[in-house]
């Protein structure tokens, strides 16, 4: 009888299709902490490698000229006087503190405007629908009303950051109540959590994994109308990181541009790994972490 | 075991169910659960009730328990009752570990911290499981979350609990040592339970009085009181005469409806 | 109608002037007055300066409006709309600030207008005072456009600094824009064809103005003629030590944008722009009716835009010419 | 013994908290047709009347000059204008077709992308956060390269559109995939899935509520993608919604810019109509409809 | 009832286990679920594991399944047999009625859509469920759930099928008659059975061989043959007798064990 073993290596069943294989392969190994570190660094260093290679390469065929499409030396070049300019950490610390105000406030205005339209029948009546569609309204059209109520203040600027993000927010709150197991919510009824302290021993927990994917939803919301908000009005002088983008682009400076993309890609990563490792405990304490990728 | 420290409750744990009907869905898929079902349990009785596979058992206790409405009929509880639950599923809260899913019904009905962690400490010990506290759900064997659920549904310290085929998944032994405790707990607490069960010599074993329901729609068919004095055994002749008897109508009963 | 003022209204406390401008060399003696601290200077104690920096025309009108902002620098169609979809009440001009720097810029190998025939032409918005030169001067050429962009000549209105891409990747054939795109073109490739000088009168027409709420204008009469003093003095230094004046608009530009202007494109710029008290009010009413005439707008009566008593009474301090009022 | 009663009625027990109350009451009613109809319409139409309300009383207030905040009379005496008008509609559906193009090319990407980070380690290593920060990126840092690589044809729009859609679909898939039960995964390798069957028959069922809600998000990323966009290029004589939005706004008409705001609005509620429809479906066949507001 | 339409596959069924190790964790919290496990099983031989509640029954199932690599030792399987394993739990596609959860292991095997629909209808009355195709699991009991997940996998037609306390929730009537049912497909197709339960009597009803598994960590301790011969009846003597044996022995076990 031809057999096939199960041992400490994985099946090597010709039924099980390459992808199978990939996934089984990657629960089995990194054992150690620097393979794990080693594991979960070399895809990211060679994806940004494969990356800078091909637009080197588009760069030397002489596609585009250089000032259109300039190459990663004279971007990086760039990147290097912007890295020690104080504009940039300037620039920087104003559109940072921005974004972790207006998010602040966007989350605050998304949990409360999600929790009560999950569970009350009216309001979700009444407003539910209006979620998706106050998420889709440009940040442009809310500048001369941002403007109307708060001036040419900061405020403004949050207010179009909050109008860009709580939807957002809001929408993965009810999307997370909507699928509360049922069976949970009866259980947490039974032992005694009514009213407040349903949401907050069974539904909120429940539902915390989507709303911390509405949360990584709404900061993308958050930053971009923040770009764009940035723009609205410059007060007293103080740069920040939305206006840069623009004047980079209304001065032509390509080179400039995509250095402060690379700047704001920097930010985006930095958020994710944040959200990220939220995820991850989320998913490690309910159990569903070493079924996927990593 | 320790025994639980709280004090007895006084008995107001009487449930009267009068010609309860409970229908799921509408029109063609209506399904007839529950027909014109009538019941009384004393404050202190113990219940069992038994029948096949479908025959509205999980139905009745979740009406018992409020948590759905029935479509006819009426039940009354005791004033200011809230009867304890144990789901037929674990129903465990994924997103604590065993301590944090005992510890929140403590935590609901405001005892002090030092208070809850005792209480968490015995009730584990009291299902066996002192060891695996620190666990999440998802790390324990089916026997064992459904220990824990029980545990929980104790931790309510409740006088009436209803319990949906709360030993199924465990082994004749760790069921032998559950059936003394809850026994125990039953009568220093004079609690009243309802009970189900497949197995018919675990009613003998535990009931006062064992109800028989028919299947699709479900009515009460069949009732007996065991009057074996306690401790009982559940390898006992008359237990197992009870279980037989039980079988009996039971058999006639399936028999009728299977197909 | 006109809507209280929560800062700059009333007698109590200090009067503070919010004043909006771009960071634009068509907006020169702004940011130089603002860079070297001219108005701040000329306000002295009667007003407290606050100055707000824009990206676009609309923004600003909007804060105009809403009485977020009491003057700003601005080109003449914010200034046309602001005063018309207001019914003449919101905004006053008071001074002019710049003349020229416009230009049809094109592809080296297109030296004729019949050359551009089937092309396509970028101008920086639909119905903006460039796009409207470009649709006249075409009609006048015997060349249809239409609003939508079709006709003899494609019209696409885009952003300016889109332009620069699409000009450089080829997907435009020319485009009508002010400084400094007008020479950045130039840099990529692009040859004048038209300098927009050439089709005015004493090769005058205004850029750049100013402009004051009514409100304000109102309430804080003193305010704003030493806001024309200070204007009028800008534009004094600005024509009298341009090197000092372009070092100043690089130094701001790079304040607000974290990368100073290149001063070499300042100086390409530079001649084509004339920096003058004189709001050239002639050129805009010429400038409606050419819009009118290409059918890009109704007629609108600009009766009242030009509040230039202040300009005219500080010109006259300083013993220069006066500007008419229209 | 005092005793409280459960018959038809729900339980009036002191116990209940008010929000539970409204809950348990708003499941016992809405029996008819009618009834439903009537108890889905009348929040909306009061949340309506008092948005409308509101916003005259401010008019009236004499708050800011009518110029910076038309009244709903003006306002809507326009739309009544626009909606006779050819523009509106030539633009509606110049806008429409590409937000759908648009939006089925991010679901595309969106959805292989999403399923090889979730399911595929190395991927997940190398792309997984480069999605969220992706998505942070601003649209009109994007406009350079869109016509670098398209010129100013509708591709350039496209290219906009999916690079602001196409991560939040990602990210709903990435969710959706991570919280998989891994017991459903295992059922269904057992009963033969393997590859990509195990993704066609169990993963991609079960990871769907979250992808319908990233969906959702995604719609939201598009169409404000698709806004800003449409000012890239103006075709072909082809006017949109985004152009209209922009000269409304570049001509300070305040009236016409919130006409154009009730429309993208009202287009925000129909698809919002489209995924709740959606959603609803769901819930109702895994069974977790009946417990929240609607 | 009527039998399966495919022709009975020659029994490559045979599983062998020698010295797997099973260890969850890391570190401190690893648990040790099975220690050194050998075991031989024969094609065509229904074995019946039992054992105390987390003893590593379920995790040896999941091991023999290749749901789960061993952390030691090796398991070996007949050529291309992909066992099917009954999980504790129902684990239902709730995105599906029952029929389509039927359906799907049928089309995975690429049957033609008539031929899967008549199977369909045969799995669901062979659970006695004829009813309730159209149904979504969670408008079904307990007992129900387990018997359409006891119908999917039979769905499977593999020579070697792995149940995880298949009956649990089942009444005692409903039971037999399933023991009836699996007994049938059993000899009819000649398959190799592992089969976990904690109903010694069940164990003793179905078994050729009972094995007895020792708990933290699991480790077999006991194993016998039950020779009575086939058809064989639950409440029969004999199998009452080998049940109380092999209760005993457990009641050692667990008593030595158990706290
Ligand atoms: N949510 C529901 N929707 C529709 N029908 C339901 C629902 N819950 C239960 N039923 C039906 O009601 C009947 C009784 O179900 P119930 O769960 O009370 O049975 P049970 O006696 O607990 O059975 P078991 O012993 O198998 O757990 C069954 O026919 C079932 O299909
Ligand atoms: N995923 C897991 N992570 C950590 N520990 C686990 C996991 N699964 C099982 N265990 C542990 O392994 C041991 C054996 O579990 P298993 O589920 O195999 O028991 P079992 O014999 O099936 O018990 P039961 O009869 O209660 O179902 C238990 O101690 C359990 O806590
Ligand atoms: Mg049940
Ligand atoms: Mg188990």
């Amino acid at each position: 009888m031809a057999s096939d073993t199960l041992s400490t290596a994985p099946r090597t069943d010709a039924e099980i299709s390459g992808l199978d294989a990939l996934e089984i392969a990657g629960r089995e190994k990194a054992s150690t902490r620097a393979n794990r570190i080693w594991a979960s660094t070399w895809p990211k260093a060679a994806a940004l490698a494969i990356a800078l290679g091909l637009w080197q390469l588009v760069v030397w065929s002489g596609w585009k000229d250089p000032w259109a499409l300039p190459g990663p030396v004279p971007v990086f070049t760039d990147l290097g006087h912007y890295l020690a300019s104080a504009a940039l950490w300037d620039g920087l610390a104003t559109t940072a503190r921005r974004a972790v105000v207006g998010f602040a406030a966007a989350v605050a205005v998304g949990l409360v405007l999600g929790l009560g339209v999950a569970r009350v029948r009216v309001l979700r009546a009444a407003l539910g629908s209006m979620i998706t569609a106050l998420q889709t309204m440009p940040s442009i059209a809310w500048f001369p009303l941002a403007i109307l109520l708060f001036q040419l203040t900061e405020q403004a600027i949050f207010f179009v950051v909050v109008l860009g993000a709580a939807p957002s927010v809001a929408n993965g709150v009810i999307h997370g109540v909507d699928y509360v197991p049922p069976l949970l919510v009866r259980a947490g009824r039974n032992i005694g959590a009514r009213g407040l302290n349903l949401y907050r021993y069974v539904i909120a927990p429940a539902a915390l994994p989507a709303i911390v994917a509405g949360l990584k939803q709404g900061w993308a919301f958050a930053w971009r109308s923040l770009m764009a908000g940035e723009l609205l009005v410059v007060i007293a002088e103080r740069t920040s990181i939305g206006a840069q983008l623009t004047y980079a682009r209304d001065f032509s400076d390509a080179p400039r541009l995509m250095a402060i993309m690379i700047v704001i890609l920097v930010v985006g990563l930095l958020v994710d790994a944040a959200f990220g490792a939220a995820d991850r405990a989320i998913r490690r304490r309910w159990g569903v972490l070493d079924q996927a990728g990593q | 075991m320790t025994s639980t420290t709280t004090t007895p409750r006084s008995a107001t744990g009487a449930v009267a169910l009068s010609g309860v009907t409970k229908v799921y869905g509408r029109g063609e898929n209506a399904v007839l659960a529950l027909d014109g079902v009538s019941l009384d349990v004393a404050p202190g009785e113990f219940v069992c009730l038994v029948g096949a596979s479908g025959c509205g058992k999980s139905t009745l206790l979740n009406l018992v328990a409020g948590l759905d409405g029935p479509s006819g009929g009426q039940i009354t509880l005791g004033d200011g009752v809230n009867p304890g639950l144990m789901f037929q599923e674990p129903a465990l809260f994924p997103w604590l570990t065993v301590e944090g899913n005992l510890d929140v019904p403590l935590k609901l009905r405001g005892l002090p911290r030092a208070e809850r962690r005792e209480r968490v400490a015995e009730l584990l010990r009291t299902v066996h499981l002192a060891d695996f506290g620190r666990k999440r759900p998802h790390e324990l064997s089916g026997g064992m979350r459904q220990r824990v659920a029980l545990a929980r549904t104790l931790a309510l310290d409740t006088p009436v609990l209803l319990m949906d085929e709360p030993f199924g998944a465990l082994d004749a032994m760790t069921r032998d040592i559950l059936h003394d405790e809850l026994e125990r707990i039953w009568s220093e607490r004079k609690l009243t339970v309802l009970f189900v069960t497949h197995n018919v010599r675990e009613a003998a074993r535990l009931a006062d009085r064992i109800i028989l329901l028919s299947s699709r729609p479900g009515r009460i068919i069949y009732s007996t009181r065991v009057d074996v004095p306690r401790p009982r055994r559940i390898d006992s002749p008359e237990i197992a005469l009870i279980a037989a008897e039980v079988t009996d109508r039971l058999r006639t009963e399936v028999g009728r409806h299977g197909q | 109608a006109c809507g209280g003022d929560d800062s700059a209204g009333g007698g109590s406390g200090p009067v503070t002037l919010r004043l909006g401008y771009f960071p634009n060399i068509t907006h020169a003696p702004a940011v130089v007055g603002v860079e070297k601290g001219i108005f701040a200077e000329k306000l002295g104690d009667s007003a407290k300066l606050e100055t707000k920096t824009f990206n676009a025309g609309p923004a600003a009108i909007e804060a105009i409006f809403s009485g977020a902002l009491d003057a700003t620098y601005i080109g003449p169609n914010p200034t046309v709309n602001a005063f018309s979809k207001s019914k003449g009440e919101a905004v006053r001009v008071i001074s002019g600030a710049a003349s020229g720097g416009v230009a049809l810029v094109v592809k080296p190998e297109i030296t004729s207008v019949e050359q551009l025939r089937g092309k396509k032409i970028a101008t920086p918005q639909l119905g903006n005072t460039q796009d409207v030169a470009l649709r006249y001067w075409l009609k006048e050429k015997g060349l249809k456009t239409t609003k939508e962009g079709g006709g003899d000549v494609k019209i696409v209105p885009q952003e300016n600094a889109q332009t620069v891409e699409t000009f450089t990747s080829g997907a435009i054939d020319g485009a009508w824009v002010p400084e400094p795109f007008v020479s950045r073109l130039v840099n990529a490739g692009g040859k004048v064809l038209v300098d927009e000088r050439d089709l005015w009168p004493d090769k005058k027409f205004v850029i750049t103005n100013l402009i004051v709420s009514t409100t304000f204008l109102t309430a804080h009469p003193d305010v704003v003629k030493k806001l024309v003093e200070g204007q009028v003095a800008a534009n004094e230094f600005v024509n009298t030590k341009p090197d000092e004046a372009q070092q100043a608009i690089s130094d701001h530009i790079g304040k607000i944008t974290g990368k100073p202007l290149d001063v070499k494109l300042i100086k390409q710029a530079w001649p084509t722009l004339e920096f003058t008290n004189d709001p050239i009010a002639a050129s805009l009413k010429t400038g409606l009716d050419h819009a009118v005439a290409v059918e890009l707008t109704q007629p609108v009566d600009l009766n009242g835009l030009y509040d230039l008593t202040h300009l005219n009474e500080v010109l006259k301090g300083q013993g220069r010419a006066e500007v008419t009022q229209p």
